[in-house]
């Protein structure tokens, strides 16, 4: 089993969800972060402070999948999330030795 | 006209006058002819006062001083209504990245509006006789501000009118917002605003309230604003939505209200802030201001009633946000009606309203395919539209007067025909052309990025909430 | 009765009598007599004006300005103590889930009970002479509009009485929301509280404002609704809070505010709003009302430090929520005395009120076991009656004739029992049986999985807070 | 002086000069001479009065119901300014973790000031009839209660000062809040408050509104708090920032504001409930009242636009947090000057405020180096200096009769200059004083741990936002 | 050392925590997600548009524990987070190369 | 590829962030997080009730680094992060096995 996570731009989620949908991914968990990279952040001013906001609002987004559906899933991510422009974000991935649900206590690919 | 004798005397005949509604003074009764801007009269006197220095002649008149209260505390409620009223109730319903950009505008129209109005907005809106345009016999606060002593009664009448007009000046721009909110420039909104407050907005408040339709054969029923507010703001947010295009994403991603809470808030404190609004229209603490607080309470009620039942019926659940909608419906529909109609008919207004605006934001929008991000049309627009009507229908002489449809009065609804086309066709060319100049120079709108990252960041490098 | 002579005969005669208390006419000093229904009188000739059109006989009495610029004013702050006071100070105690639905039931109300309001509550609660039940004189809004004319200052008074008096109708049952918060369905609150406002408010009302006990023999002191408005809806509350049972996980995990910053803006807005409700039920601006905001503003500042106090020695932290609620406790317990103590008692009122609410909610809660999610019974039910109590001990006849315990008259706080007693067997009768038969018909309470779903999005399809 | 004969003769020939001033009654056209404090010679009436329970002899003045409507509003009004006005445009501007303290900051202010100003601050502001010191004789509301009948004008009168004074006696030292705002130890901030509004409020509200520097050759021009409210505050707002120190982290982590949607509503709060703290400053609903209020209105327009103009200048961007801090320091700036200058010198204070606050918080923090850490020095200590001074430039003598610098009175200006020295000397030494005993007892600061975690659980035990 | 990722429930937090407690457990990284699976979201209405949430709140709790003590972490869970109802979420485990407590610098089983 | 989470207080993000960027590290993904461990955490009292709150708001701070980085980044993190307090958080670092840049597709070190 495979944990693929993506950061991604706000305004993709749907719009990746709905490719991951189309594809026969079941799920997926998302979670707001902040990120920090080559795009470049923005200047705030408060009165007489001025602070660089590097960390910029991204999601990210967590999907398990089996082995077999790694690259199908990473390539739905790749088409839908790319803008092009710097800031798309990344996608990371790692193995998993064990997924449980909790409502049946399945475990492996029947769990998903 | 400017001759200090004529303008004391004629001023001294105003004031004078058996039930006389000029003044702030102590007259009773005189509710039934009470109308907002008898105070052009007197104007010519005060100016009169102040630039000769001497005091004109008024042997009786004084300040009535529950008047001066009232109509002070309107003043305050409908500036509480631009801020923090109607800068919560837009406000929550833009995404979170645009809320400083849309509570930005509430205030610096506050700012801006509010000289603009001292310089010579108020001045256009209510200076000189002429039926058609205004004129600069009060630029600059000429005849506003007291030139020897406190300046008499007829003074501290205009300075109450423009204090209270003021407001309107500053709401009436901010209700616009609501149709290009999330993409509009701040700077092209500035400009626009500028030019369609003095353009559009003082033509249209002296036209109905010291001009050619006030009084007279073309007399149009708008006792606090239906027309030359809603109206005109509504019908001029509809050529924004148009002309400055829809989201980006609109009809693609969900782009829900990121905090009713706020709307709730703010529908609140419009409701309660309205009370000022369309009572303090009656110029006077008396029988006309509690009429129209009444009529206007209860429409505001039926309208949170209607909304919420078309709601309940079409979709099994009524919800907050239907509820907020159908209280402003309400209280837009009944505006130009509250001095005009008795509190049953402010029900019915209400009523009406909540069920033709109900179906103005739900369908029509979807039907045109417009963005009208926050429906200042289907609101402002449609309600004030609806209110203008039915004013003409339901008038009702024993209030002040004036009769509708209802007591055979049919000349009455064709004024307000007029007065809704002559409006609503001015708003629709002056903004139009405003945007079409605006547009070519400095740009409507934000770039692509700026709107993706959202207008707090990109236009005013701020964040609204920070929650680390 | 109906006869128009008579009517307007009488009429006259009030009007005409020396430091008469019944219009909002320009007569000072007659505060000591002053009190919410002399209008009942009124009402008659109004109608009789209304029915037949002619003119009554009301030769002196004029429209007083500063009390409509009062009354008005006080009418608008009792609004605002619904939305967005107490929508923000208990929207802020419910978790985030529930936030939408407390609103949604503030604003729900304000529409829904103004419009019962209107079509029959008012006539219920003021209508007639019947010392026990009121009539249906008022019905549609009957004797409330002109017929002809303004309709003169009976009118007039008339419909402030209607306008001041349809506020409490609202905040009332708004205040029993707390105590089934983040549970009841929404449909079942609403068919509750239309009964519950015309079978228990509106008798409650009648006696104690214009019934059996208000003047004559059973005299109950409750200047500002003391037991109208914060009795009849705590013990409600109790009621309700016992028969729909505790919250799901109640007791077990934690259910903390979840967001104090709205309580606190909501206690400060309660509190400014509170002037009108106290001070405005002078229903003149007038002697009266300046000593009721003056007791009823330190009462909410010793409420504030006594509730603080108790914090600090019990607990070594003062609290914000504690504040707030000390505020809150000290403004309920001044209610009904605001008119009839000085402002010395206003103090003692408000220390009383911290120290007893505080044990209210931290201690008796705990030890019976009822879920009353935002203590409206500890808070209004045990202030309510707190207040009531001492208003028949502190009453100083200075104020405004009415004279307590402490000046030697037993007869009042024994008055003040009776009060006491009546409203809660009322309250909690017509509350169980209204409770239920709702029960048993369309069912009090969402089901399970909606309660952990949260009431927003389960009964209203709507999320609070959207912060993507 | 406590005789009764003498003091009621004496209430009797106040209440009839002509043109009297004292009383809220009828008199028009008084507003020249109208000021704070003439009420001090009254007390004495009403003391006696109510000591000895006989009527005094007042044959003529009445309470005039339109000044008592508007004073109640405006107090109502000043109090909202504090809550839920100033707990929001501190509390957004502040970190989240400590939200909760700056409400609680404003709301414990409310409670313990008020009681405190009932039982002897009143007394210290504004008893007796020396000019530097207060006396005991209204401690304990002596003579603000009524002892039989409503006690008649002159104690509404006392009970109106006492109201609306009152309630600057609360937001001035709210104000000094911002400057230890996240690192202030509660109870210090308690107790500093209560000796500080003793030994430093009183004494000068004592000076420049009923003793040496009202009337006379010292007098000084500050109709509503510019110096006794904003150069009070500011200053010692100054002197604490630099005792307490900084905020752990200053200068090298952001501390954006937490919250700018709260500084927003906050602002147009405080903007709508400073009509009541100018205007009503006028004491009474006159030509005085309307003057204060347009100017008002107009300086803090003016603050917007020249604020939002400097950022735009300067940064490219306008930006919300300026725009606000525009309005507050337009009003901060018109404060003093409201009731002597005509409205066109309201929008120049105004612009000048914008400009010079902004330069004060933006370079004169920055280079001196203290954490003034919501500007309470920057904002108000330097714009009501500002204003206080051009007060003296500007004062028209046809507003209410005093002149200016520009009038040719130079003298004014030097008293200008004398008062805003006095009041500045003592903030700054009896705030010094009283922060150097409180360090070295109970201690300024919490520990850095507790200041790390927030003042808000550290300090009260409580969340302010909990969105799970 | 084992990391075991839960997504449950709001309102069994409480509970699971309590069970871990009592089973010795002394740490755990608790966040706010969004979760998207067979459990249905539900339809929102914000006067003309609808939109369909399928993205519904859970808390995500992490937990990093010796090999030895996964399996009865791993119960606890099980046990104290079901409902039996569609939506109670899964149990993703992973394995950690390095685990060290930064105030100490300790690592490995220590460091928990 | 390395995947470093750590887990610290929030008032030493800055602190992490700019020793991070000073030895070269280009990216970070960050999420606000509550923390459950031996520092206690504090009651809240609301009227009546009491709670123990036990979950402390820390930072979760992600960065993905090349092998041979991972001490220097650990060593990073150790020395900015830390107070000495109970409280300062933990490291866990576990092996990826892809990592994508979303904009270009490129994988592995050259995505980071
Ligand atoms: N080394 C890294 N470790 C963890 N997250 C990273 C790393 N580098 C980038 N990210 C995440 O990816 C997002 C996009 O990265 P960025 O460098 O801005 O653009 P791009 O991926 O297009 O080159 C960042 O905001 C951050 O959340
Ligand atoms: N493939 C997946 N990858 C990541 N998270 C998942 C996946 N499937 C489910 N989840 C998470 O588990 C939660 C519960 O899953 P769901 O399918 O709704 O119910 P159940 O686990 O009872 O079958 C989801 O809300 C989501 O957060
Ligand atoms: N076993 C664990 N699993 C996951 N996160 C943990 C674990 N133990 C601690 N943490 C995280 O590390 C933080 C700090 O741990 P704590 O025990 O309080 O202090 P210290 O690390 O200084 O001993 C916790 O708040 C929690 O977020």
């Amino acid at each position: 089993m495979k944990k693929i996570e993506a950061v991604i731009r706000h305004f993709k989620l749907e719009e990746v969800k709905d490719a991951l949908t189309a594809i026969g991914v079941h799920g997926m968990t998302v979670s707001e972060v902040r990120g920090f990279g080559r795009q470049k952040g923005h200047k705030e001013q408060y009165r007489g402070a001025e602070y660089t906001v590097d960390f910029l609002p991204k999601v990210k987004i967590e999907i398990v999948v089996d082995d077999a559906d790694e690259k199908k899933v990473i390539d739905a991510i790749l088409e839908t999330a790319r803008t092009g422009n710097i800031g798309d974000g990344k996608i990371f991935v790692s193995q998993l030795s064990e997924v449980i649900r909790i409502r049946t206590g399945e475990t492996g690919s029947e769990s998903l | 006209m400017k001759q200090v004798l004529l303008a004391a005397t004629f001023a001294a005949l105003v004031m004078l006058w058996p039930g006389s509604r000029v003044g702030l003074s102590d007259d009773v009764g005189a509710a039934a002819e009470d109308a907002p801007t008898a105070e052009a009269a007197v104007t010519n006197s005060s100016e009169a006062t102040a630039e000769t220095g001497e005091v004109s002649a008024e042997p009786v008149a004084e300040l009535n001083s529950g008047d001066v209260a009232w109509m002070l505390t309107s003043s305050a409620l409908v500036l509480m209504m631009t801020a923090p009223g109607l800068a919560l109730f837009y406000g929550g319903l833009v995404r979170k990245k645009n809320i400083l950009s849309v509570m930005m505008q509430c205030i610096f129209l506050m700012g801006m509006m509010s000289v603009v109005w001292a310089l010579i907005g108020y001045s256009l809106a209510f200076g000189g006789d002429n039926p058609y345009f205004g004129d600069l016999s009060h630029a600059m606060l000429k005849g506003l501000i007291p030139a020897s002593g406190t300046g008499g009664v007829a003074l501290a009448n205009e300075q109450i009118n423009f204090i209270f007009q003021g407001m309107f000046f500053i709401i009436t721009p901010a209700l616009i917002c609501g149709a290009f909110a999330e993409r509009m420039k701040f700077s092209a909104m500035c400009v626009f605003m500028l030019f369609w407050g003095l353009l559009v907005y003082c033509p249209v408040c002296h036209w109905v309230w010291d001009g050619w339709m006030y009084g007279g054969e073309y007399e149009a029923l708008d006792f606090a604003g239906g027309t030359v507010v809603h109206i005109s703001s509504g019908v001029s947010a509809l050529v924004c939505a148009l002309l400055i295009g829809k989201r980006l994403g609109y009809g693609q991603e969900p782009m829900p209200p990121h905090n009713l809470t706020y709307t709730m808030i703010g529908t609140g404190l419009l409701w309660v802030g309205w009370f000022g609004f369309n009572a303090g229209s009656a110029l006077h603490a008396d029988a006309s201001a509690i009429n129209a607080f009444m009529a206007t309470h209860l429409a505001a009620a039926a309208g949170v009633v209607s909304w919420s039942l078309c709601e309940w019926i079409a979709r099994g659940h009524p919800s907050i946000l239907g509820a907020c909608s159908g209280a402003v419906a309400g209280l837009v529909c009944v505006t130009p009606a509250a001095g005009d109609v008795h509190a049953l008919w402010g029900i019915v207004l209400g009523l009406a309203a909540g069920v033709v605006c109900y179906y103005a934001v739900t369908k029509l929008k979807n039907v045109f395919g417009y963005d009208d991000s926050l429906d200042a049309f289907g609101v402002h627009g449609v309600g004030g539209t609806l209110g203008a009507i039915l004013t003409g229908v339901f008038a009702t002489s024993a209030v002040r007067g004036n009769s509708g449809l209802l007591e055979g009065n049919a000349h009455q609804l064709v004024n307000q025909f007029i007065s809704i086309a002559v409006t609503a066709l001015l708003a629709a060319v002056g903004s139009f052309i405003l945007l079409k100049i605006i547009d070519a120079t400095i740009g409507l709108r934000v770039t692509q990025e700026q709107e993706l990252r959202g207008l707090d960041v990109s236009e005013h490098n701020e964040e609204g909430y920070i929650f680390l």
